[in-house]
């Protein structure tokens, strides 16, 4: 295998591949418009992107980098509005995938970006909640792409922006969530973690190549559940030159090895 | 109808004068990077309108000039965030420091209580922030921010109850308007349809001021019909430096410097501030000192070149 | 005095006067809209006209006939939904002006557009609601007009589908209604009556020209309050002209004398 | 995106067989003479279709012939009128003998709970209706069909909860739609957004297909995004008798006739059933015995005279 590749580009294409086609996918932009964009232009010709802000199927021209930027705009089925895209389709039970981001995940998946320390009397205050909380809520699977660092993967977030599945596997059902038992697929650069249904705990399914379970464990603060796990397959040539040259040309957002 | 159009073009100076008063609860239009309005926002820095409550989704840089000119004593958003260019670091400061008080939502959950602002009903289900320290973890000062209830029509079902916030005044930027204020948003509309809707005041900005015929002969172009707006002022480059769809991109550089004296605070916020909005004659001056001729050509070019 | 007029022209001149500049009139078809139009040529040339389909400020082509029909959509600054009509404008509080047609209107002006006889086994079923219990609940400022028959007039509706005052001052305050104390005013081609605020009752206000107190009580079921009254004013030659030439140029609601 | 565009052309035949089933809640499109969706109504009758729930604002004749044919248990809905063709005279003869159930609303009542069903919210309030027969009266059979409550942000203020309404299946005619489902409605759109945007699934017919290509150049056209929609059928005339803005007027003797043998209902009525739809091959065939070429004619370009 000559080909050569990031961990950062493979943690991009492995969430490419979580996508199916036809799925309606509510994203922002980053590295999740990446991962989108390449799953659509590779094996999801049908998706539907959906924007917060309100643009509905847009055709995206290289390399968004804002909910706001005009490359999501154009071609658009439809400019809507945040109640459109959030209410209409995400909370309407529409969105099959919604892409995460935060400061903080914890075992059960909880993501925290509101405020580092006390909520009252934060350390660190963070941007909030934005549409996150809606897609962790209302989406049928939720990925969260990541750089794996420790301090991201606490044992109890600070705050809990985001729902996982909160305390156990009937968490989100007690709470009063529609989805109740929603798919949710963390992927790092060292590994994937997924929800295990019978404890709603995070476990790891996959490995990035050359990284040792040791490796994901130093680098977690909580204790992921280890089963079975495979190694993410490597990047195909199809998928590095796809993800290389039509979605993020200018590396605005990964640059090559 | 509008045989007779209602003139509600005046200045800036003349709105936020006349429609904005201490203490008011101010909808914010824009998102992240994207058509801000900056320049209504200087014009409150201006007059230091005092003790502002202000609403919205994603609010960045109006809400961060606000607070950072000490004139805001609480927000109710969904987020402050420029994106890749970082948090709202002057309401980020002033949070940590407990300069302001502060009521955290959902995005969802703010466009529906501008929902049922627009809709005349006291309040609105959601089956958002269930579950979250949303729901638990509330700032001391908060009026009830939400009630939870239960399903009447399924068992052990709770729905968050909202309340309907209907802003004294809203302000926001757009591509277009006429004078008696129908306006055309083209491009992402986030929140504020609902929340111009639900506003008692609106104070439009717009790059153009268009004829009441091109309105009248585009009537699916129409976001907002003019019984809702209260005044209408043609301001080009009103939301630079975020950027206007079919107008401008986005200015990273200034939306750089902003963000480097915002965190860095102290003098270096308080020289910006001065620099940019209190030694200015007007928001041409500033965007002048910011930006210039050519780089806001090249703005508008690189636009153009994405439509 | 040498013009010659109907009451029934007069009955919708005379409700045209009810409505100033820059209201906001929600109105469909039939001669409330007559009425509307006659009032935006005459002296309110800046009234707003929303219709319940969802048009707003259309330049209405005369003569329309249905609350779709494409002479209401001329020129209209949106064509949006029923739910911006009756529910962005009318419920949200921004309606001057409702016009309400019904099979019974009693003495607290409540109107019964649903069933004559028992609910349950009516005697003759009648459309519904359709928007008139909106209109009724939240317009500042209500208008009937009707031609005036004994059998339109009971003493009770069969049933309340649009709220008058309901059963007394009190009424709409007590049933949670945010417009607490409406003007309603009732105009026939015998008299006009409008709600009197102490008793939330009727009361002839205006006798149109050579019709007596006696006319009205004959041909109506309950007994309207008599305080002061006047006499409608007769029509300027200008109402009549622009009623019969402008507004309805083909007679289609309302045939010449 | 669409890079790809999902087919969704197919037959009335086939869009009603394949998508409603006996006892279904159906939403209904149109309102009183204006783009009804007799086309796709007439589909129902021939195929038989039963115990139907019919729901919407101002129903009308799609909801008449329903009732005629006998297909209908319940309707649930703000209105039964033609306006000044008179009452829907099938559906108040059922109701005056008992033969269906009725649930009453006022129009905003419906939109607003077609607009719930829309967002995913269970049930939203109302300030309509209170004080009324309308939250007195009941039809016996009828299930929990409100429920008042307190405002928990102000005292004494009774609120009417409404419960959301997630139609089965939604028959709407339109001007135009692309294959894939994205729809552009003209003039007028009464409750069929939010109903659109509630229902499980949707059949659109429409009078004209259009080019995809001509959606992307126009987003501001399109009222719902192809996402809502399951089948689309390009039926020219689709909602005659009654009006289609840009397309064409109402037939005032068509309507008149149906009119008349609806209201004498018996052999009189099944005749009707029969000579239009029974022993029609077509939808076709139907408006050319009711119509015929030349009268169709005039009813288009008296509707362009309009515009």
């Amino acid at each position: 295998m000559s080909l050569r590749f990031s961990l950062d580009e493979l943690m991009v294409i492995e969430a490419s591949r979580q996508i199916e086609d036809e799925n309606i996918v509510l994203v922002g932009t980053g590295l999740p418009m990446v991962a989108s964009l390449l799953a659509q232009k590779l094996h999801a010709p049908k998706m539907c992107y959906v924007v917060e802000t309100g643009n509905i199927a847009p055709e995206v021209i290289p390399t968004p980098t804002s909910v706001c930027d005009p490359r999501v705009m154009y071609k658009a089925i439809k400019h809507g509005s945040l109640l459109d895209s959030l209410g209409g389709i995400l909370q309407r039970g529409l969105t099959d995938i919604a892409f995460l981001g935060g400061a903080q995940i914890d075992e059960y998946a909880n993501v925290n970006s509101t405020a580092i320390g006390d909520y009252n009397n934060p350390k660190v205050r963070l941007p909030g909640s934005g549409g996150a909380n809606d897609l962790a809520s209302h989406a049928k699977k939720i990925l969260i792409i990541t750089r794996h660092e420790k301090r991201r993967f606490p044992k109890n977030c600070d705050y809990i922006t985001s729902p996982g599945y909160i305390n156990g596997p009937e968490g989100r059902k007690d709470a009063g969530i529609v989805v109740k038992y929603p798919d949710i697929v963390v992927i790092t650069n060292l590994c994937v973690m997924e929800i295990d249904k019978k404890s709603g705990k995070l476990v790891i399914t996959k490995l990035m190549p050359n990284i040792s379970i040791d490796d994901v464990m130093i680098n977690t603060e909580f204790k992921p559940l280890i089963k079975s796990y495979v190694n993410v397959s490597n990047p195909t040539k199809k998928e590095i030159d796809t993800l290389r040259k039509e979605v993020d040309p200018y590396g605005v957002y990964l640059k090559d090895t | 109808m509008l045989n007779k159009i209602i003139d509600k073009t005046m200045s800036a100076k003349e709105a936020i004068g006349k429609f904005i008063s201490d203490g008011d609860t101010i909808g914010v239009g824009g998102q992240s990077i994207g058509r801000v309005s900056t320049f209504l926002a200087h014009e409150i820095v201006r007059q230091q309108k005092k003790n502002l409550t202000l609403v919205g989704c994603n609010l960045s840089l109006s809400m961060d000039l606000l607070v950072g000119a000490k004139l805001v004593k609480k927000t109710e958003c969904g987020s402050g965030s420029f994106e890749r260019f970082g948090t709202a670091f002057q309401w980020r400061n002033a949070i940590q420091n407990n300069l302001i008080e502060v009521q955290d939502y959902s995005h969802l959950a703010m466009a529906s209580r501008f929902l049922a602002g627009s809709l005349g009903i006291p309040f609105i289900p959601s089956k958002s922030m269930l579950g979250t320290d949303l729901l638990k973890k509330q700032n001391s000062n908060t009026e009830k921010p939400f009630e939870i209830t239960d399903n009447p029509w399924k068992k052990n079902d709770p729905v968050v109850l909202l309340p309907a916030l209907q802003p004294d005044v809203s302000i926001v930027h757009v591509q277009m308007a006429d004078k008696s204020g129908n306006v055309i948003i083209e491009g992402f509309t986030t929140h504020e349809p609902e929340m111009i809707k639900a506003s008692k005041k609106v104070i439009i900005s717009c790059e153009k001021l268009v004829d009441t015929e091109f309105v009248k002969s585009n009537p699916e172009k129409i976001t907002i019909p003019y019984i809702f707006v209260d005044a209408v002022i043609e301001q080009p480059l009103g939301g630079y430096p975020t950027s206007v769809y079919n107008y401008y991109e986005h200015d990273s550089d200034h939306i750089s410097e902003y963000q480097q004296k915002a965190r860095a605070g102290g003098k270096e916020y308080s020289d910006y501030l001065n620099k940019y909005i209190y030694d200015c004659k007007s928001f041409e001056e500033y965007v002048k000192k910011a930006a210039g001729p050519s780089k806001i050509k090249s703005l508008k070019e690189s636009m153009l070149k994405l439509l």
